[in-house]
């Protein structure tokens, strides 16, 4: 008995060191270092209806420990047979009355928050952001304001914002942890939710339904700002002056270059085109595609051969691979395209 | 019970569909399936449901559907499942070539049904352009209906089948229980089109 | 006939027995062959899934191939390793508890075990044939219907065809269930596996003709160009996630259900004492499958139901704790006070009570829809659904096996083997598992092929890695244990437990047909009652007679094996409408038999009383 | 011996008239169904409005299964109380599967 009680105590301690090693996560990422409304409001559920379950299993745990202890069979009474009890009404009501109780505590909590979430009350009133998932990035879509960005959303703290979602191929799930629970978006029916960041920071979003080979790289991130600094976020992005030309010489030629073979794909400015990512701030990405570092290198690499970095993009085989100086040029294009000063690290270094 | 007594029964017993243990489980397991057959269907109406406004441009079941022909129908299935009955009251009574007539009849009508049936599906195809790939209505149109007509088929051969098979040798123990079962078939492919005659057809027009 | 005498036969004779049998003892030894074979392919995908995610970014396999990976794994597991090891339980003891001959249809029955088979062995030819499906066991659509190459058709064709089976198998246990017990056994002296037989049966019925639509549907799309679930004609893809579900949710009640009745049946015979509260047991069994239709969209609250359905499908989700609860104390209160021996049967029933406590408490917290936000489709429902099904089903299969194989090949699985396979197993299981509940909530997703550096998950997916090759152990042990045991294994006679209810009654192996005399039930748990009364065996219910058995035959393998050339032809006709020949020759091979068998009067055959005295004593 | 006989025959002849008896109610069963057909295709050709018919013609469907389950498949009779638990069941699922794909497919 000793040793089967121990052998599953090494087993908790082992589990509960490794937790402690690991934190409660990776900050802006982990569900329960909430920063977010609706993460707030999920992880309250979450410890209520877990120390509801904590208390069964510790009720569950104590009767049966007693009764492996005290009724296991003795040397020498192999053949006791003991009363053949047929039941006990008392006993049986308590164990079905109590449950009902302990779930009528988890259900009202439960429904509250559920409603709670999906209000919409203010709706017109708010920030209403189009998201639009696709194989395999994100794509957002600031109707009123007019501004297109994907990959990262920039959103005020402090500020409900509502999200209508709606997938342009196959099932995907926008899930920023931190912030929020889950929502999936549908080729037929647009979803809403609303986030409302309760501190500024990048939070790291990720898609949550497969949708093909590259549904684990499909990640995506909130950058909450503060409420002025977003206002000079959208002045700055609907101001982007698309006849600009860059600096250096390069980068005027690598201007060229994209614009001939990948314009038709990928927008810079507020145009509709979205087969792929718009590009206009990609200067200021946090990542590359999503999972990828934002270095010279990596673009030029992404340029040549997206397959490597992402397996089953929509991109590979679609365009005209440029040689690997014209990739380079397109980098170096690509990545001057910084028209706001409010970027990621904005939004991380206020905290 | 010996075979002899089950192939050559001397007394035919009040019901013959369930005097032996085979007969007993064969008409239990059948209801059970229509049970799940209930389930089956059931999906194919919801998806039908759900999908009878995505036209996709296409036809609409208004512009579609007369009630005309689906009327003869019905009366056609319908009055199938009464001349069924009358074969399973002759069977009781150990009446074995009126048994085979009414069944005789029951799959004339069915079969009429069937051609109807072919000919409605044949004209929104030539006709009105109306196919299977037209849009999800009509996807979820021919495979509801047509589940219900392969029912109809498959019913018409199993019943042609036992008529051909026992045509020399008459009622026995052995085969009652399989006559019995058809005809439970039978109706419940009445029951399902009584169903897809009011919401496919009737609520579809109106 | 009997299999002690089919073992002296040459191995033609034996293959041939195998491939004709109608007998619902050889079945169940095909079903626990056909599912112990799809279990360690299942496993062995899921070794790979883990060594996949021993380290952060790791290449072991690639993306595409990853996704074949774990929608093999799971549909593997559901379909064709725990169901059918379900029905090898089933058809080895329903018979025999409830004091039958045989089941009501034998043919169905062996019918059901061939397309079983070769639905399976359709599903993973794909590996061979370009590739496995890739979009999940659940088949979401659109992602399902658009994927290039024939994957997912081997899937819907696969699946449709092993379905068609196991709803066969359901409606004989039902009908076996009520025509074929003896006399005096009642409802309610059942043994509570029967028990749980007839509800799974129950649930069968009407679950999987939801999942034969839904498939049906995804047929039409992939192969036929229909637009279901094609947002372009119009269609709609949660038509698809409800169908699935209206299936799915109650399947994991058919897999939990059996486990449950075994575990009920285990804690009674080594605590040598009756059931607990064997009312409210049974009234618990029909609560849960009752309920259990009733709650399938908790896997779709995050689809966008809208917070009125997801309210009311989370109560009614929670519901399901309270009869499920009823259960787990009544087995604690049949072990209070009882003369409680552990042995490896007992062993993985006692470990049962925890594991499946935490499995389930889970699932009621993944029901609270406002958290599930959080949850869904992260490692914590991995962890859950490991939880209830490794520590529940898979637990209740090992029991149930180290329980029953003396009464199915007469001979006792060896111990410490057995209690090896237990501690590595058990100890595996929970390394494996207990830390995916955080993994999910830190920002895991499930079905990753990849996870990042520096996200914080590393250690805990290698100390999951590092369980799973505890599983592997113990599975290999276990394997060892079966075929030592097979070899060396001392023969046992009838009752080696003191067992309490009919099949400990009968020799063991039983003879071909069950029972020489039908025995006279009196009561519940009839064999523990004649022993109390000092009495050895049953009482006869009917003096020596003839016995009618049925017949065997090749139809129902012939008419799988048609289906089987069938899926192919459908398969492939979209590349080349020639195949559709080979759709034609299928259908025709089964059609063919199906004719043959109802057309040819199939009447059984008598055994007769002077031949059963030839030495059949306990 | 001739008693038994007997005893058969005016058993025989009391099933006999029993299933007139029954034959007869069926025939009535008949000719209500064919009633309730041609008052649910009129209804519709009337043109009358649509939230006074549709429910007209569900309850008229129903009616018309039952009688077929009852009348024409004897589910009312001995022996038949399982087969009615199932397809009570069947139904209960079915209805939710409908009322489920009806209500929460579009939104
Ligand atoms: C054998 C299989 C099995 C069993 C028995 C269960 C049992 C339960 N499951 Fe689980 N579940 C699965 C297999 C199973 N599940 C699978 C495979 C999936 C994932 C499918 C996929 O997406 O791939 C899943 C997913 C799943 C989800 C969806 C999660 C998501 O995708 O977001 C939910 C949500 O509600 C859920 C809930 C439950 C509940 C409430 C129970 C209850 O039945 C549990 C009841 C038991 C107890 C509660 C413990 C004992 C009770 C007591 C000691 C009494 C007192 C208790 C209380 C008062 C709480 N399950
Ligand atoms: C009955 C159901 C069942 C069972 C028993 C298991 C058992 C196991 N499962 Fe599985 N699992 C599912 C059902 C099941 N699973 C389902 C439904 C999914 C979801 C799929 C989806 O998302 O679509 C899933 C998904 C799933 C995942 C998530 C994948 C992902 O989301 O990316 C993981 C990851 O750890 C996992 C691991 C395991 C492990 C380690 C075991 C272990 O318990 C396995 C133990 C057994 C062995 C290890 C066998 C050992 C034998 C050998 C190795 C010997 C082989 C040798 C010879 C052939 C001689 N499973
Ligand atoms: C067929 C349309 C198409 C064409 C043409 C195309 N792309 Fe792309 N591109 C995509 C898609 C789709 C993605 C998103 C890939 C992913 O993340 O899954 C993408 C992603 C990118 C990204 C990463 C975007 C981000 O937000 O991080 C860069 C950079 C890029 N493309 C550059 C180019 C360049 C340079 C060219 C021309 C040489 C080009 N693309 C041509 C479709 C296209
Ligand atoms: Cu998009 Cu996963
Ligand atoms: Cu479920």
């Amino acid at each position: 008995m000793k040793g089967w009680m121990g052998k599953v105590r090494a087993l908790f301690w082992l589990s509960i060191l490794s937790i402690v090693l690991s934190g409660c996560g990776k900050e802006n990422l982990s569900a329960f270092l909430p920063k977010g409304y609706g993460a707030q409001v999920s992880l309250d559920i979450i410890f209520i209806s877990l120390a509801v379950m904590v208390f069964v299993f510790i009720v569950v745990m104590i009767i049966y420990t007693f009764v492996l202890v005290k009724f296991r069979q003795k040397k020498g009474q192999e053949d006791f047979v003991p009363k053949q009890t047929e039941g006990n009404k008392a006993l049986e009501v308590v164990w079905t009355v109590i449950p009902i109780l302990l779930l009528i505590i988890i259900a009202v909590p439960t429904i509250a928050a559920t409603y709670d979430l999906a209000d919409e009350s203010d709706k017109a009133d708010s920030l209403n952001i189009s998201v639009t998932g696709n194989q395999y990035w994100w794509h957002f879509n600031y109707g009123e304001e007019e501004i297109q960005t994907s990959q990262d959303m920039y959103i005020p703290v402090g500020e409900k914002v509502y999200l209508n979602m709606m997938s342009s191929d196959v099932l995907h799930s926008f899930w920023v942890p931190s912030i929020s629970g889950k929502m999936d978006t549908n080729p037929e029916n647009e979803n809403t939710m609303y986030i409302e960041a309760l501190e500024e920071g990048v939070y790291w979003g990720k898609c949550a339904e497969l949708c093909g080979p590259s549904h684990s790289l499909m990640d995506f991130k909130i950058v909450a700002v503060s409420p002025e600094e977003y206002q000079q976020w959208v002045e700055d992005m609907q101001n982007v002056d698309l006849e600009a030309t860059p600096e250096t010489a390069s980068a005027q030629e690598g201007q060229a270059i994209f614009e001939n073979s990948c314009l038709g794909c990928h927008a810079i400015g507020s145009s509709p085109t979205a087969v792929g990512p718009n590009l206009t701030n990609f200067g200021d990405r946090t990542k590359l595609a999503g999972v990828e570092d934002l270095t010279h290198e990596n673009v030029v690499n992404w340029i040549l051969n997206p397959e490597k970095m992402k397996p089953g993009n929509k991109m590979t085989g679609n365009y005209t691979v440029p040689s690997e100086e014209e990739a380079e040029k397109i980098a170096d294009y690509l990545l001057q395209l910084k028209p706001s000063d409010v970027t990621p690290e904005t939004a991380s270094s206020n905290n | 019970m010996s075979h002899e007594d089950i192939l050559n029964p001397k007394v035919m017993p009040e019901e013959p569909e369930k005097a032996t243990l085979e007969g007993k489980n064969k008409f239990l397991g059948f209801w059970f399936f229509l049970g799940g057959e209930t389930v089956l269907f059931a999906s194919l109406f919801g998806t039908y449901l759900a999908l009878k406004n995505s036209n996709n441009g296409g036809p609409t079941s208004e512009e579609l559907f007369g009630l005309e022909l689906v009327f003869i129908m019905t009366m056609l299935l319908l009055t199938s499942s009464l001349t069924s009955v009358y074969a399973m009251y002759h069977m009781k009574n150990n009446e074995f070539k009126k048994m085979q007539i009414w069944l005789g009849i029951t799959v004339l009508l069915g079969l009429t049904f069937l051609g109807l049936e072919i000919y409605e599906f044949y004209e929104y195809i030539v006709h009105d352009g109306f196919t299977f790939r037209s849009s999800a209505f009509g996807s979820a149109f021919y495979t509801l209906v047509g589940f219900h007509g392969g029912h109809v088929l498959f019913g018409l051969l199993w019943i042609i089948t036992l008529m051909a098979r026992n045509a020399k040798r008459g009622l026995n123990l052995y085969n009652a229980p399989k006559f019995y079962i058809a005809s439970l078939y039978w109706h419940f492919i009445d029951v399902v089109w009584v169903f897809i005659f009011t919401v496919v057809y009737l609520m579809g027009v109106i | 006939m009997s299999t002690t005498i089919a073992q002296n036969k040459g191995f033609g004779a034996t293959l041939w027995d195998y491939l004709t049998t109608v007998d619902h003892k050889k079945i169940a030894i095909l079903y626990l062959i056909g599912g112990g074979f799809f279990f360690l392919l299942g496993g062995l995908e899921a070794m790979a899934i883990r060594i996949q995610l021993i380290k952060p970014e790791n290449d072991f396999v690639s993306a595409g191939f990853y996704n074949e990976l774990l929608t093999m794994h799971g549909t593997t597991m559901i379909f064709l390793a725990a169901m059918p090891l379900i029905f090898a339980l089933l058809n080895a003891v329903v018979p025999l508890q409830i004091g039958a001959r045989d089941v009501a249809f034998p043919f169905l029955n062996s019918l059901g075990f061939w397309l079983f088979l070769f639905g399976g062995i359709l599903l993973n030819c794909s590996w061979f044939l370009g590739g496995a499906p890739d979009a999940g066991w659940t088949a979401y659509a659109p992602l399902s219907t658009t994927q290039p190459g024939h994957g997912v058709d081997f899937y819907v064709l696969g699946l449709q065809i092993s379905g068609a089976g196991t709803l066969m198998g359901g409606i004989n246990f039902l009908v076996t269930i009520v025509n074929m017990r003896a006399p005096g056994m009642t409802y309610m002296r059942m043994p509570l596996f029967t028990w749980t037989a007839f509800v799974t049966s129950a649930l069968i019925l009407f679950a999987f003709p939801a999942l034969t639509v839904g498939l049906f549907l995804m047929m039409f799309d992939r192969l036929f160009g229909s637009g279901f679930f094609d947002a372009n004609m119009g269609g709609n893809s949660v038509i698809w996630e409800h169908l699935f579900w209206i299936f799915g949710h109650p399947e994991v009640y058919i897999l939990i259900l059996p486990a449950f009745g075994v575990f009920s049946d285990v804690f009674s015979t080594f605590s040598k004492k009756r059931l607990f509260g064997y009312t409210a047991m049974v009234f618990a069994t029909v609560l849960i499958g009752f309920l259990g239709f009733m709650v399938w969209a908790h896997h779709m609250f995050t689809v966008g139901l809208g917070p009125a359905a997801n309210s009311i499908f989370a109560v009614a989700t929670m519901a399901i704790a309270v009869p499920t609860g009823i259960k787990i104390f009544n087995w604690l209160f049949t072990l209070w006070g009882g003369n409680i021996k552990i042995n490896s049967a007992m062993l993985w029933s006692l470990a049962f009570i925890p594991s499946f406590t935490i499995g389930g408490m889970t699932g009621v917290m993944l029901a609270a829809a406002a958290a599930d936000y959080q949850f869904h489709d992260t490692y914590f429902v991995v962890a859950h659904f490991h939880y209830v099904i490794v520590g529940g089903v898979v637990f209740g299969i090992f029991a149930g096996l180290h329980y029953w194989w003396p009464k199915m090949f007469g001979k006792i699985l060896d111990e410490t083997l057995g209690k090896i396979t237990f501690w590595t197993f058990f100890i595996g299981f929970h390394l494996t598992f207990f830390i995916q509940h955080f993994l999910g909530l830190m920002g895991m997703p499930r079905r990753y092929w990849v996870y990042l550096t520096d996200q914080g998950l590393n250690t805990g997916n290698l100390i999951s890695t590092i369980g799973a090759f505890f599983m592997a152990i113990g599975a290999i042990v276990f394997l060892y244990n079966v075929i030592i045991t097979s070899i060396k294994g001392e023969k046992v006679g009838g009752d080696p437990w003191d067992g309490r209810t009919l099949e400990w009654s009968i020799p063991s192996p039983p003879p071909h047909y069950n029972f020489k005399q039908l025995p006279l039930v009196r009561g519940l748990d009839p064999l523990w009652i004649e022993k109390t009364e000092g009495r050895k065996g049953m009482t006869p219910a009917e003096p020596v007679g003839d016995i009618h058995m049925p017949n065997p035959t090749i139809l129902p393998f012939v008419m799988s094996f048609g289906l089987f050339i069938a899926g192919f032809g459908f398969i492939y006709q979209v590349d080349d409408a020639s195949w559709l020949s080979a759709v034609f020759i299928g259908m025709g091979i089964c059609l063919g038999a199906m004719f043959v068998r109802s057309v040819k009067d199939d009447h059984g055959h008598h055994i007769h009383k002077e031949d059963l005295d030839k030495g059949d004593g306990l | 011996m001739a008693e038994n006989t007997n005893s058969i025959n005016t058993e025989l002849d009391y099933h006999k008239k029993k299933k007139k008896e029954e034959m007869k109610q069926q025939v009535i069963t008949f000719a209500l169904m064919i009633a309730f057909t041609i008052i649910a295709f009129t209804m519709v050709v009337s043109g009358l409005d649509k939230l006074f018919i549709i429910p007209i013609l569900l309850v008229l469907a129903i009616v018309q299964v039952i009688f077929q389950l009852y009348y024409f498949m004897h589910m009312s009779h001995k022996g038949h109380e399982l087969p009615a638990v199932m397809m009570y069941g069947g139904f209960a699922v079915a209805f939710l599967t409908v009322l489920t794909l009806l209500v929460l497919v579009w939104w």
